[in-house]
C-alpha cells in the first residue's frame, strides 16, 4: 500500500461511500453556513431566520428519511464512514429521522412561543441546528474522538441555549451551572478517553473491541493476575462513563439537571430532555456495544433472512415461539461459551444497571416536593433517563447469548424514545405557552385550568397519565417492553432491576397525579387572571399530544419502525 | 529492582507511566480547582488544567519515546490531542461568554452566588 | 554459660526485685526519710537491678548461646541482601538445599501462598527463615518450635489433672520484653522522682474541694506511689515470664489491680475514682470472655503450659499447648487434637467415624487433606477468642476501650507505664504468645478488631484538646494497629511495633508530663509556642512524634524507629489483602490510620510548642523540668529514634531477634477451615518488592499528607480550623463525643439494669392488685381498641404510613439539591471514586464472575 | 553510577515546573497570579510535549492554548476584575473536602499509572536508539484523512482501525462557527426584552 492507493482509498471512501450517507448532516451545515450568509448580505435582515432554519431542518429530514421506503432498512447493514469515524447503520438511520422530526416540531414550537424573535433569531436557529449536528455525530460515533466531539457539539451550543434569554438572572445562573458542570464532565471524559485508549493502543471502537478480546480478560481474572491493567480499563470507562452519565443526568451526575430545567426556558427543556437525552443514550449502546459485543465474521446470513424475535405483544411478527427457541439456541451455540469480551460486558450492565435504578428511584422521589412544573419533570428526566439505561443493561446483557433478545430490547428502548418524544414535547410545548398566558410555572397556579383551558389540561392529563405507564396510553407499551427485555435477560441483577422499575411506576404515581388533582379539582385562585391559549398553540398542543393517545391504542406502527431499525444490527 | 526512584529518573529513561503520573496529579488540581475557585475564571482555569492533563496522557500514549510496543497509540494520540487542544479552546470561549454574562445579571463572578436554584 | 539454667535465674531476679521492693515500701516506706523520700529511691533502686539483670540476661547469655538469624527482611532492601542471604543460608544448613526446595514446593500450603514465587524464587522466604533456626529442621516449609527453656519453679496446687503452676517460659520475647519493660520502668521511676516531688509534702490537690470550701489538703503519697509501681512492674514481668495460662491470668489480675490503685491515685478526685473503677469494671468483662476460653482449651489439652515439660534427661512428659496443637505429623500446621476431636464424637457419633477416618489419614499419609473435624476448629476458636476478649479489655480494644482514655486521671508517670510498657503492652504480648493456638478465623476476628479500634480512636484524637487525651487515644489505636497486625498473620510486624511503640509513646507521655509541669494546665488550647521555653521537651516529643507517625525514607532503611514497624504491618497488610480481595478494608484502615496519626499527632505539636502562646499568662510562668525528667527524655528519645536499626556491624536487631521466637507452626500460609477462602499469608512473602513498594509509598505518602495537613492548618494556619469546626459540626460533636460510646454504653447496658431493678422493686409492691384491677379495665377497653386502634390508626396508618415515607424520602431528598455550583462539581469527583471503589470491591470479591455466569447462562 | 539521562532531567524539570505551577493555581486565591501561573504551567506542558516527540502539537499548545485560550481568560479577568473579585476565600470546609476527594482521586489515578505493564519505562539502549521522525507532514496528511503511518502498521486488524480524520477537520469548523456565533450572541451588550414569564422572576 503507497501513498498514491492510500488517497485513491480515501477519495474513493469519502465521496463513493461517507458523503452520500452524511446527507442529513451536510444539509444541517449548509444551513448553518447559509444563514451566516444570508444575515451577512445585504437585505439578508429581511428573510425570517425561521424559514430558513425550517427548510433547512425539513431538507435534513427527507435526507434522512429512507429513500426506498421503510422496509429497506432491513439490508441497511453496517457501513463505517470516514475511514471508520462514524458508522451508519440502521440505528443511525432511525435516530436521524428521530432527531430531525423533533427539530422540525422544536423550531415550530419555538417560533410559536416567541423564544426566537426576529433579531435574535440567526443565533437560536444556528445553535439549535448545531447542537442537532452534534447530536447527529454522537448517534454515529465509532471512534473515541467522534465520540468526545459529538458530546462537546451537541453540548456547547446547549450551554448558550439554556442562557438564550439574556437578561434573566436564573437564565445566566442556569447556564453557568450547565456549562462549568458539563465542561468538568467532559474533562472526566476525555481522561477516560485517553485511558482506555492508552491501554487499548487505539481509539476506534471495533480495533479496541479486538484489542479487549486480545486481551483475555476472562483468562487473567480467572488466573488472579493482571487485574491491574483490567482496573485501569474499568477506572477508563467508569471517567467516560462519567461524561455519558452527565449527557444523560444519570445520578449522581444529574446535579445540573433540575437547576438547568428550571432556569431555562420550557422549549429548551424539552430540547434538553428528548433529543440530548436520546443522542446520549444511543452513545452508550455504541460504547456499550462497541465494546462488549464482537460481531461473528460474516455469519449472519441466517439471521438476516429471518424476522428477529419480536414480542407478540406489539409486534408484528408472526413467527412461532418454536423458532424464536431455534434462533435463540443457534445463537447461544455460535456465541462461545466462554466470550473473552463478557467481562466487558458484565462491567458495563452491572455499571448502568446500579446507575439506572438509583437515577430512576432518586428521579422519582426527589420529585415529590417540587413546587416548580419544570423542576418536577426535570427530576421525572432523570426518572425515565434511568427507565431507559434498564433497557440498554437488558440489551448489552442479552448479546452475549442471544442477539435476537438483545435486538428487542434495543428496540423496546427506540419504542420509549419515540413516545417520549411526544410525550415530553407536549408536556414542555404546553408548559411554554401557559407561561406566556399566566406569566408563571408554579404548579400551584394551574389550579382550575381545566375550567378555563379544558382543552390544554386535559392533554396535559393524558400526557402525565402517560408519563406513569398507565395503559391505554402511549407510555404504556415502551415500559412494557422494558420490563420484558429485563425478564428475558435474567439473572439476580437483572430481576432485581426489574422489580426496582416496577415500583419506581408506582412510586412516580403520587406526583404526576398531584399535578393533575391541582389542574382538575382545586379551585382557581382569585389573583391569577385565566389564562387564554390562541387558536395556533391549541393546535399545536394537539398535534403533538394527541399521538400520546393513538400511539396507545395503536401502537403496532412505531413499533415496527422500531423492530425494523433493530432487525440486523448485529 | 531499584529503590531509590529519583536516581532512576536521572539515568534511566522515563516511560508513559512518569506521564501519566504528571497528568493525574494535574488533573486532579484542574478538579480540585474547579470544586474550590469561587471565582468564575478560577473555574474555568481548572477546566483548562484538567483538558490539559488528558492531552499529556494523548501524547504519551502515542510517543515512541516512551513506549514501543504494539499497542502504541501512535499518531492517533497527536492528531486527538489537537483536536483536544481546539475543542478546549472552543468550551473555553463560550463558558467565558457565559461568565460574563452572569456577571452582567448578578454583579458578581462569585458561583456561589449562583444559588437561586436548588431543590 | 548454659542458658538453660542460667536464664530463669537471671530473669527471675529480674522479676521478684519490684516484689521485694514492694515488701519494703509497704512495711516501711512511711519511714524511709520525709514523707518516704527514699522509698522513691529503692524502687527506682529495684527496676535499675531489674533491667541490668535483663540486660545481661539478653547481652550475656542469650545473644552469645543463640546467634541470630542472617539479616531479615524487615525495613531492608531485599535485592541486595539477597545473595549474601544465600549464601548464609547455604552454609548454615546443615541439611541439603535441594530437598528443603522440593519439600516447598510440594507442600500444599505454601504451594497456595504464591505460584509464581514457588517456583522463581523457591529459595527466598522460608528458607531464609529455616536458615534462622537454631535447631528442629522439620519436613515442611512451616516452622517448628522457637528455641525456648520452660519449667516450673513452684506448684501452688493440684486438683486432679488440673494443675497451677509458677513456671516459666523463656524464649526471645520473653528477653526482649523484660529489657523493654525494665528500660521503660527505669525511665519512669527517676522521672517520677522529679514529677511527684509535690507529693512529698503536704499536698493540697486543687480539684478537690471540700464542703467547707476549702481544697482538700492531705499528706504527701510518694513512698505510695512508687510501692504501686514496684508492684506494677512485678506483675508485668510475671505475665511475660509466665509459663502457663493459668500464672498469666494470676498476673493479669495482679495488673487489673495495680492500674486500679493507679489510676485512682488521686482518690479523693471524684474522676479519679470514677475512671479506676471504669478501667478495673471493663476489665473484668474481658476477663470473663477470657476464663471461659481458658477453660475451653483446658478440658480439651489438659493442660495449661506453654511449652513441653521434660524430665531429667530431657525426654518430653508432658507436651504443652503449643506442640499438642502443632504436631510434627501435621507439618507443624495448625490442628485440633484428638481430644478435640473425640468430644465431637461424643457429640454426634453418626458422623464421626469417617472424621476420625479422614484425620487419621491426614495425619499419617495425606497432608494435602484439609481438616475435616469442624467441631474441633470451633472449639479452637472458641478458646481463641475468648483469650482475646482478655486481650480486647487489658490492651482497649473496640469496643472495651472506653477506659483507656479516662485512666489519664492518673499522674503521668503512671500513664506513661501504662500506655507504653505495661498493662496495654500485656494483651497484644498474650495475643503474641498465643499465637499458635489462634485458627485462621479467630485472627480474622482480631484483625477487624485492631482494624474497627485502630480507625475509631485515631478520628476521636483528631478532636480532643487535652494533651493527654490525645495521646491516650493515639495509645488505643496504635494497640489496634498491633492488634490488626498480629490477626493479619504479621507476628514480628506486631510485636515489633509494641517495642518500638512502648518506646516513642512512653517518651511522649512523659514529654506531656514534663508540659503540663511547666505550665499546669492539659488544656492544649491554652499552650502554643512553648518551644522557646522548654526546647528540650519540645524536640524529644517532635522525636517522639515523628517516631510515632513513621518519618523515614521511603523504602530505604533509613527512619525512625516507627517507620520500620508500621510499615511492616502496612507491608502485612497489603500481602493480605493480596491475597484476601474481599477483606480489602483490613488493607487501607493501616494507611487510612498513618494519615490520622500524622495529622493529630502534628496537631499536637503545633498546638503545643509552635505558634504563639495563646494564654500569656501560663506562657510566662512556664519552665523546663529539671533534670531529672528530662535525662529520663533524652534516653528514651535515643531509643525511639533507633531501637528499630540494626547495631552496626552484627545482624543485631529487634526483629531479628524476635523472629527467633516465631512461634510454632506460624511460618507457612494458612487457610481457613470454617471460612475457606480465608488466606492468612506468610509474612515473609510481606517482604516482597512487589508488596513492599506499593505499601511502602501508600505509608509514606499518607503519613506525609497528615503532617502536610496538620501545618497548613496549625502551623501556616493556612485554614482556618475554627471554620472546619463549622463546616464538619456533626462530625466533630461525633468525635468530640467519643462516638457517643459512653452514651450507648449507658443507654444500653446501665439504663436497662437500673429499668430492671426499679421494675423488680416495683413488682414486690403491687403486682397483684395491678392484675386484678388491670384485667377489668383490658376487657372494658378492648371493645374501644378494636374500633379505634384497629380500623383507624392500622389500617389508616399503613397507608398513610408507606406514603408518608416515601414522601418525607423525597422531600429528603431534595436537600442534596443545595444550589451550590462547587458542590455539584465535588461530586463529580466523589461519584467518580466512589463508584470505582464499589466496582474494584465487586471485582475483588468475584462477584463480577458469578453475575457473569448469571448474566450469560 | 550511570551516566546522566538528560531527557529524564528535562522531563523531571518540565513536570516539576507544570506540576507546581498547577498546583499554585489551585492554592492562590489570587485571580490575576491564577492566571499568570496557568500560563507557566501550560507553557511547561508544552515543553513535555516536545520531550515525547511531538513537536507540532507542543507548538500548537503553546499558540493555541497558551497564546488563545489565555488571551482570552485573561481578557476576562480584565473584565471583571474589581478590587472585590480580585482575592475571594474559600471557606475551610471545602478545601479539606476537596482535598480528601482529590487525595482519593489522585491516588487512584497514580496507583492506575503504575499498574499497566506496557507503560513502564524502556531500556536505556532501547530509548536512546528511537530515532526521532518529524511529526508535522504524517499529523497534517492525517488530518487529511489520510494515515500515511498506516502502511507500516504490522497487525491487520489495527491497521483498519486507524482512521484518517478529514470528518473531525471538516465538522469542528461547523462546531466553532456555531460556538463563535454562540459566544457573541451572549457577549453582545444590548440586553433583550424579556420573556413574559420573566418579569415574575426578574424582580427577585
Amino acid at each position: 500500500m503507497n501513498l498514491t492507493s492510500l488517497i485513491d482509498s480515501l477519495l474513493s471512501d469519502t465521496l463513493q461511500t461517507s458523503l452520500p450517507l452524511f446527507g442529513t448532516e451536510l444539509a444541517l451545515c449548509g444551513t448553518i453556513v447559509f444563514m451566516l450568509l444570508v444575515r451577512v448580505l445585504k437585505g439578508g435582515q429581511h428573510v425570517p431566520p425561521f424559514l430558513l432554519a425550517m427548510t433547512g431542518a425539513i431538507i435534513a429530514l427527507w435526507l434522512a428519511l429512507p429513500r426506498e421506503g421503510i422496509e429497506a432498512w432491513a439490508d441497511l447493514g453496517r457501513q463505517e464512514l470516514f475511514t471508520g469515524m462514524l458508522v451508519h447503520d440502521t440505528l443511525t438511520a432511525y435516530l436521524r429521522v428521530f432527531l430531525l422530526s423533533f427539530v422540525v416540531l422544536f423550531l415550530v414550537l419555538a417560533q410559536l412561543t416567541g423564544l426566537a424573535d426576529r433579531d435574535d433569531g440567526q443565533d437560536f436557529f444556528t445553535l439549535v441546528l448545531g447542537a442537532t449536528l452534534g447530536m447527529c455525530v454522537m448517534v454515529s460515533a465509532n471512534h473515541l474522538l467522534t465520540i468526545f466531539l459529538g458530546v462537546e457539539m451537541a453540548s456547547v451550543p446547549s450551554y448558550v441555549l439554556v442562557g438564550i434569554v439574556k437578561g434573566r438572572r436564573r437564565s445566566s445562573e442556569a447556564a453557568l451551572k450547565y456549562a462549568i458542570y458539563g465542561a468538568g464532565a467532559a474533562g472526566v471524559m476525555l481522561y477516560g478517553i485517553s485511558l482506555l485508549a492508552g491501554v487499548l493502543g487505539s481509539a476506534h471502537l471495533p480495533t479496541m473491541a479486538h484489542e479487549l478480546a486480545a486481551l483475555d480478560i476472562p483468562g487473567q481474572l480467572a488466573a488472579g493476575e493482571g487485574g491491574s491493567t483490567v482496573m485501569v480499563l474499568a477506572l477508563g470507562g467508569l471517567m467516560m462513563g462519567v461524561g455519558l452519565a452527565f449527557k444523560l443526568s444519570a445520578v449522581p451526575f444529574h446535579f445540573w439537571c433540575p437547576d438547568v430545567f428550571e432556569g431555562a426556558p420550557a422549549e429548551i427543556g424539552a430540547f434538553l430532555s428528548v433529543a440530548s437525552k436520546a443522542a446520549a443514550l444511543a452513545l452508550l449502546i455504541r460504547v456499550g456495544f462497541g465494546l462488549g459485543y464482537l460481531p461473528e465474521d460474516p455469519a449472519p446470513s441466517l439471521a438476516a433472512t429471518q424476522p428477529a424475535a419480536a414480542i407478540s405483544m406489539v409486534s408484528t411478527s408472526q413467527i412461532p415461539t418454536s423458532q424464536v427457541a431455534y434462533q435463540s439456541e443457534t445463537a447461544s451455540i455460535d456465541g462461545s461459551a466462554d466470550d473473552p469480551l463478557s467481562p466487558v460486558r458484565n462491567f458495563f450492565v452491572i455499571l448502568v444497571a446500579i446507575v439506572a435504578i438509583v437515577s430512576c428511584t432518586f428521579g422519582n422521589l426527589a420529585a415529590y416536593g417540587q413546587t416548580n412544573i419544570k423542576r418536577m419533570l426535570a427530576y421525572s428526566t432523570i426518572a425515565h433517563a434511568g427507565f431507559m439505561m434498564m433497557a440498554v443493561a437488558a440489551a448489552v446483557a442479552l448479546i452475549g447469548r442471544d442477539v435476537g433478545h438483545a435486538e428487542t430490547a434495543l428496540s423496546a428502548l427506540l419504542l420509549y424514545l419515540s413516545i417520549y418524544l411526544f410525550m415530553n414535547l407536549g408536556a414542555f410545548a404546553i408548559i411554554a405557552f401557559l407561561r406566556n398566558a399566566m406569566h408563571s410555572e408554579d404548579i400551584k397556579d394551574y389550579a382550575g385550568l381545566i375550567r378555563s383551558c379544558p382543552m390544554t389540561a386535559v392533554m396535559m392529563t393524558m400526557i402525565l397519565v402517560s408519563l406513569i405507564g398507565l395503559p391505554p396510553l402511549a407510555g404504556f407499551w415502551p415500559k412494557l417492553r422494558v420490563l420484558q427485555s429485563l425478564y428475558e435477560a435474567g439473572g439476580p441483577l437483572m430481576i432485581t432491576v426489574l422489580v426496582a422499575a416496577g415500583m419506581n411506576t408506582a412510586i412516580s404515581l403520587v406526583y404526576y397525579l398531584r399535578v393533575v388533582k391541582v389542574m382538575c379539582i382545586d379551585p382557581p385562585s382569585d389573583t391569577q387572571e385565566p389564562p387564554t391559549l390562541g387558536f395556533f398553540s391549541t393546535a399545536y398542543i394537539l398535534v403533538v399530544a394527541l399521538p400520546v393517545l393513538l400511539f396507545g391504542i395503536m401502537p403496532e406502527k412505531v413499533a415496527e419502525w422500531a423492530d425494523l431499525a433493530t432487525k440486523n444490527l448485529f | 529492582m531499584q529503590n531509590l526512584i529519583l536516581a532512576n529518573l536521572l539515568t534511566e529513561p522515563i516511560g508513559v507511566a512518569h506521564y501519566v503520573v504528571v497528568s493525574a496529579f494535574m488533573f486532579t488540581c484542574g478538579v480540585l480547582c474547579m470544586a474550590t475557585k469561587r471565582n468564575v475564571l478560577g473555574v474555568l482555569m481548572g477546566v483548562e488544567l484538567v483538558l490539559n492533563a488528558a492531552s499529556i496522557n494523548l501524547i504519551a500514549f502515542g510517543s515512541p519515546f516512551l513506549r514501543n510496543d504494539a499497542n502504541s497509540l501512535g499518531l492517533d494520540g497527536q492528531l486527538m490531542t489537537l483536536f483536544v487542544i481546539v475543542l478546549a479552546a472552543a468550551e473555553a470561549a463560550v463558558a467565558l461568554a457565559i461568565a460574563l454574562n452572569f456577571y452582567n445579571n448578578h454583579d458578581s463572578i462569585d458561583v456561589d452566588r449562583a444559588d437561586e436554584l436548588l431543590g | 554459660m548454659d542458658p538453660a539454667s542460667n536464664l530463669p535465674m537471671l530473669l527471675m531476679g529480674a522479676w521478684l526485685v519490684p516484689l521485694v521492693s514492694f515488701v519494703l515500701i509497704l512495711f516501711f516506706g512511711k519511714h524511709m526519710g520525709s514523707h518516704g523520700k527514699y522509698a522513691g529511691h529503692l524502687a527506682t533502686l529495684a527496676i535499675v537491678t531489674s533491667a541490668v539483670l535483663s540486660f545481661t540476661a539478653m547481652f550475656g547469655v542469650w545473644l552469645p548461646s543463640h546467634p541470630l538469624p542472617g539479616a531479615a527482611h524487615h525495613g531492608e532492601e531485599h535485592d541486595g541482601e539477597h545473595a549474601e542471604e544465600g549464601g548464609n543460608l547455604h552454609v548454615s544448613l546443615g541439611t541439603s538445599t535441594a530437598g528443603l526446595e522440593t519439600q516447598f514446593t510440594v507442600h500444599p500450603v505454601a504451594f497456595l501462598a504464591d505460584d509464581s514465587h514457588a517456583q522463581d524464587d523457591s529459595h527466598e522466604a522460608p528458607n531464609d527463615h529455616a536458615a534462622g533456626e537454631a535447631h528442629g529442621h522439620d519436613a515442611h516449609a512451616n516452622n517448628g518450635a522457637p528455641i525456648s527453656h520452660s519449667g516450673e519453679w513452684y506448684t501452688i496446687c493440684k486438683f486432679g489433672s488440673l494443675k497451677l503452676t509458677i513456671g516459666y517460659y523463656i524464649d526471645s520475647l520473653t528477653v526482649t520484653m523484660f529489657c523493654m519493660v525494665s528500660l521503660i520502668a527505669s525511665c519512669v521511676h527517676f522521672y517520677a522522682i522529679g514529677y511527684m516531688h509535690d507529693e512529698l509534702h503536704d499536698f493540697t490537690d486543687p480539684e478537690v474541694t471540700m464542703r467547707d470550701g476549702k481544697k482538700l489538703k492531705r499528706p504527701g503519697r510518694f513512698y505510695r506511689f512508687f510501692q504501686y509501681l514496684s508492684l506494677f512492674c512485678f506483675s508485668m514481668f510475671g505475665i511475660v515470664i509466665a509459663g502457663n495460662l493459668a500464672m498469666v491470668f494470676i498476673f493479669w489480675e495482679l495488673v487489673g489491680i495495680c492500674s486500679y490503685f493507679l489510676i485512682g491515685f488521686y482518690i479523693e478526685r471524684k474522676s479519679a475514682s470514677t475512671a479506676a473503677n471504669k478501667a478495673f469494671i471493663v476489665n473484668r468483662v474481658g476477663d470473663f470472655g477470657m476464663l471461659i476460653g481458658m477453660m475451653a482449651l483446658w478440658s480439651s489439652l489438659g493442660t495449661f503450659n506453654f511449652g513441653d515439660t521434660t524430665d531429667a534427661e530431657g525426654k518430653i512428659v508432658e507436651r504443652g499447648m503449643f506442640s499438642q496443637l502443632h504436631t510434627e505429623e501435621n507439618g507443624y500446621r495448625l490442628q485440633p487434637t484428638e481430644s478435640m476431636i473425640a468430644e465431637e464424637k461424643r457429640m454426634c457419633p453418626a458422623h464421626s467415624d469417617s472424621i476420625i477416618e479422614s484425620s487419621a489419614e491426614s495425619a499419617s499419609s495425606d497432608v494435602h487433606a484439609p481438616p475435616k473435624n469442624t467441631a474441633g476448629q470451633w472449639l479452637l476458636f472458641i478458646g481463641g477468642v475468648g483469650v482475646f476478649c482478655g486481650c480486647v479489655g487489658k490492651s482497649a480494644q473496640f469496643p472495651l476501650h472506653v477506659w483507656l482514655p479516662d485512666a489519664m486521671e492518673g499522674p503521668t508517670p503512671v500513664s506513661a507505664l501504662v500506655h507504653s510498657a505495661t498493662m496495654v503492652a500485656a494483651g497484644v504480648y498474650l495475643v503474641g504468645r498465643f499465637f499458635p493456638v489462634f485458627t485462621p478465623e479467630a485472627l480474622l476476628v482480631i484483625a477487624y478488631i485492631g482494624c474497627i479500634t485502630l480507625l475509631i480512636a485515631a478520628t476521636i484524637a483528631i478532636t480532643a484538646t487535652d494533651i493527654k487525651r490525645v495521646l491516650a487515644y493515639s495509645t488505643v489505636s496504635q494497640l489496634g494497629y498491633m492488634m490488626l497486625s498480629l490477626g493479619l498473620g504479621g507476628w514480628v510486624a506486631g510485636m515489633f511495633h509494641l517495642i518500638t511503640h512502648a518506646f516513642f509513646k512512653g517518651l511522649l507521655f512523659m514529654c506531656s508530663g514534663s508540659v503540663i509541669h511547666g505550665v499546669h494546665t492539659n488544656d492544649m488550647t491554652e499552650m502554643g509556642g512553648l518551644r522557646k521555653k522548654m526546647p528540650i521537651t519540645a524536640y524529644t516529643m517532635l522525636a517522639g512524634c515523628l517516631a510515632i507517625i513513621g518519618a523515614g525514607i521511603p523504602l530505604s532503611t533509613i527512619g525512625f524507629s516507627g517507620y520500620y514497624s508500621k510499615d511492616a504491618i502496612i507491608e502485612q497488610a497489603f500481602s493480605f489483602g493480596s491475597q484476601n480481595p474481599g477483606h480489602v478494608i483490613l488493607q487501607w484502615a493501616p494507611v487510612v490510620g498513618a494519615f490520622i496519626t500524622a495529622f493529630y499527632m502534628f496537631r499536637l505539636w503545633y498546638m503545643t510548642f509552635a505558634g504563639e502562646p495563646r494564654n500569656q499568662h501560663r506562657y510566662d510562668h512556664a519552665h523546663e523540668s529539671p533534670k531529672v525528667m528530662t535525662v529520663p527524655l533524652v534516653v528514651l528519645a535515643v531509643f525511639a529514634i533507633g531501637i528499630g536499626w540494626t547495631l552496626p556491624g552484627t545482624n543485631l536487631k529487634v526483629t531479628n531477634l524476635l523472629e527467633q521466637s516465631r512461634p510454632i507452626g506460624t511460618l507457612a500460609t494458612s487457610q481457613g477451615t470454617l471460612l475457606p477462602d480465608l488466606v492468612i499469608p506468610d509474612e515473609h512473602l510481606s517482604h516482597e518488592w512487589e508488596i513492599k513498594k506499593p505499601a511502602g509509598i501508600a505509608a509514606f505518602s499518607t503519613a506525609a499528607m497528615g503532617l502536610l495537613l496538620a501545618t497548613i492548618i496549625y502551623l501556616w494556619k493556612k485554614l482556618n480550623p475554627d471554620e472546619l469546626k463549622q463546616s464538619f459540626k456533626p462530625v466533630h460533636g461525633f468525635l468530640w463525643n467519643k462516638w457517643w460510646f459512653d452514651e450507648i454504653y449507658g443507654a444500653l447496658i446501665i439504663a436497662p439494669t437500673m429499668l430492671l431493678a426499679r421494675l423488680v422493686s416495683r413488682f414486690d409492691l403491687g403486682i397483684i392488685d395491678a392484675i386484678l384491677h388491670g384485667s377489668a379495665a383490658v376487657c372494658k377497653g378492648l371493645s374501644k381498641v378494636v374500633y379505634a386502634v384497629f380500623d383507624r390508626t392500622v389500617v389508616d396508618g399503613m397507608v398513610d404510613g408507606i406514603a408518608g415515607v416515601t414522601w418525607d424520602l423525597g422531600l429528603g431528598l431534595r436537600k442534596i439539591q443545595t444550589g451550590s455550583l462547587r458542590q455539584y462539581i465535588m461530586f463529580i469527583v466523589i461519584g467518580t471514586v466512589v463508584l470505582f471503589i464499589a466496582i474494584s470491591v465487586v471485582q475483588n470479591t468475584g462477584l463480577v464472575g458469578s453475575l457473569g455466569t448469571d448474566l450469560t447462562n | 553510577m550511570q551516566e546522566i539521562y538528560w531527557p529524564s532531567v528535562f522531563f523531571l524539570l518540565f513536570s516539576g515546573i507544570s506540576c507546581a505551577f498547577a498546583v499554585g493555581v489551585l492554592l492562590s486565591q489570587n485571580i490575576v497570579r491564577m492566571a499568570f501561573y496557568l500560563v507557566l504551567s501550560l507553557a511547561a506542558t508544552s515543553g513535555l510535549f516536545f520531550l515525547a516527540g511531538a513537536d507540532f502539537v507542543g507548538a500548537m499548545q503553546l499558540m493555541i492554548y497558551v497564546g488563545g485560550t489565555l488571551v482570552l481568560l485573561i481578557f476576562g479577568v480584565m473584565l471583571t476584575s474589581q478590587e472585590r473579585f480580585i482575592e475571594m476565600h474559600t471557606w475551610a470546609g471545602d478545601w479539606v473536602k476537596a482535598f480528601l476527594a482529590g487525595g482519593a482521586l489522585l491516588f487512584i489515578l497514580v496507583s492506575a499509572a503504575f499498574s499497566v505493564p506496557a507503560w513502564q519505562s524502556m531500556d536505556r539502549a532501547e530509548a536512546e536508539a528511537v530515532v526521532a521522525s518529524k511529526t508535522v507532514t504524517p499529523l497534517g496528511m492525517g488530518l487529511l484523512g489520510v494515515r500515511v503511518d498506516k502502511p507500516e502498521e504490522p497487525d491487520a486488524a489495527r491497521r483498519d482501525g486507524m482512521a484518517g480524520y478529514l470528518f473531525q477537520f471538516e465538522i469542528v469548523s461547523v462546531h466553532l462557527l456555531v460556538v463563535l456565533i454562540g459566544a457573541a450572541y451572549l457577549a453582545r451588550a444590548k440586553r433583550k426584552r424579556d420573556l413574559p414569564a420573566v418579569q415574575s422572576d426578574g424582580s427577585q
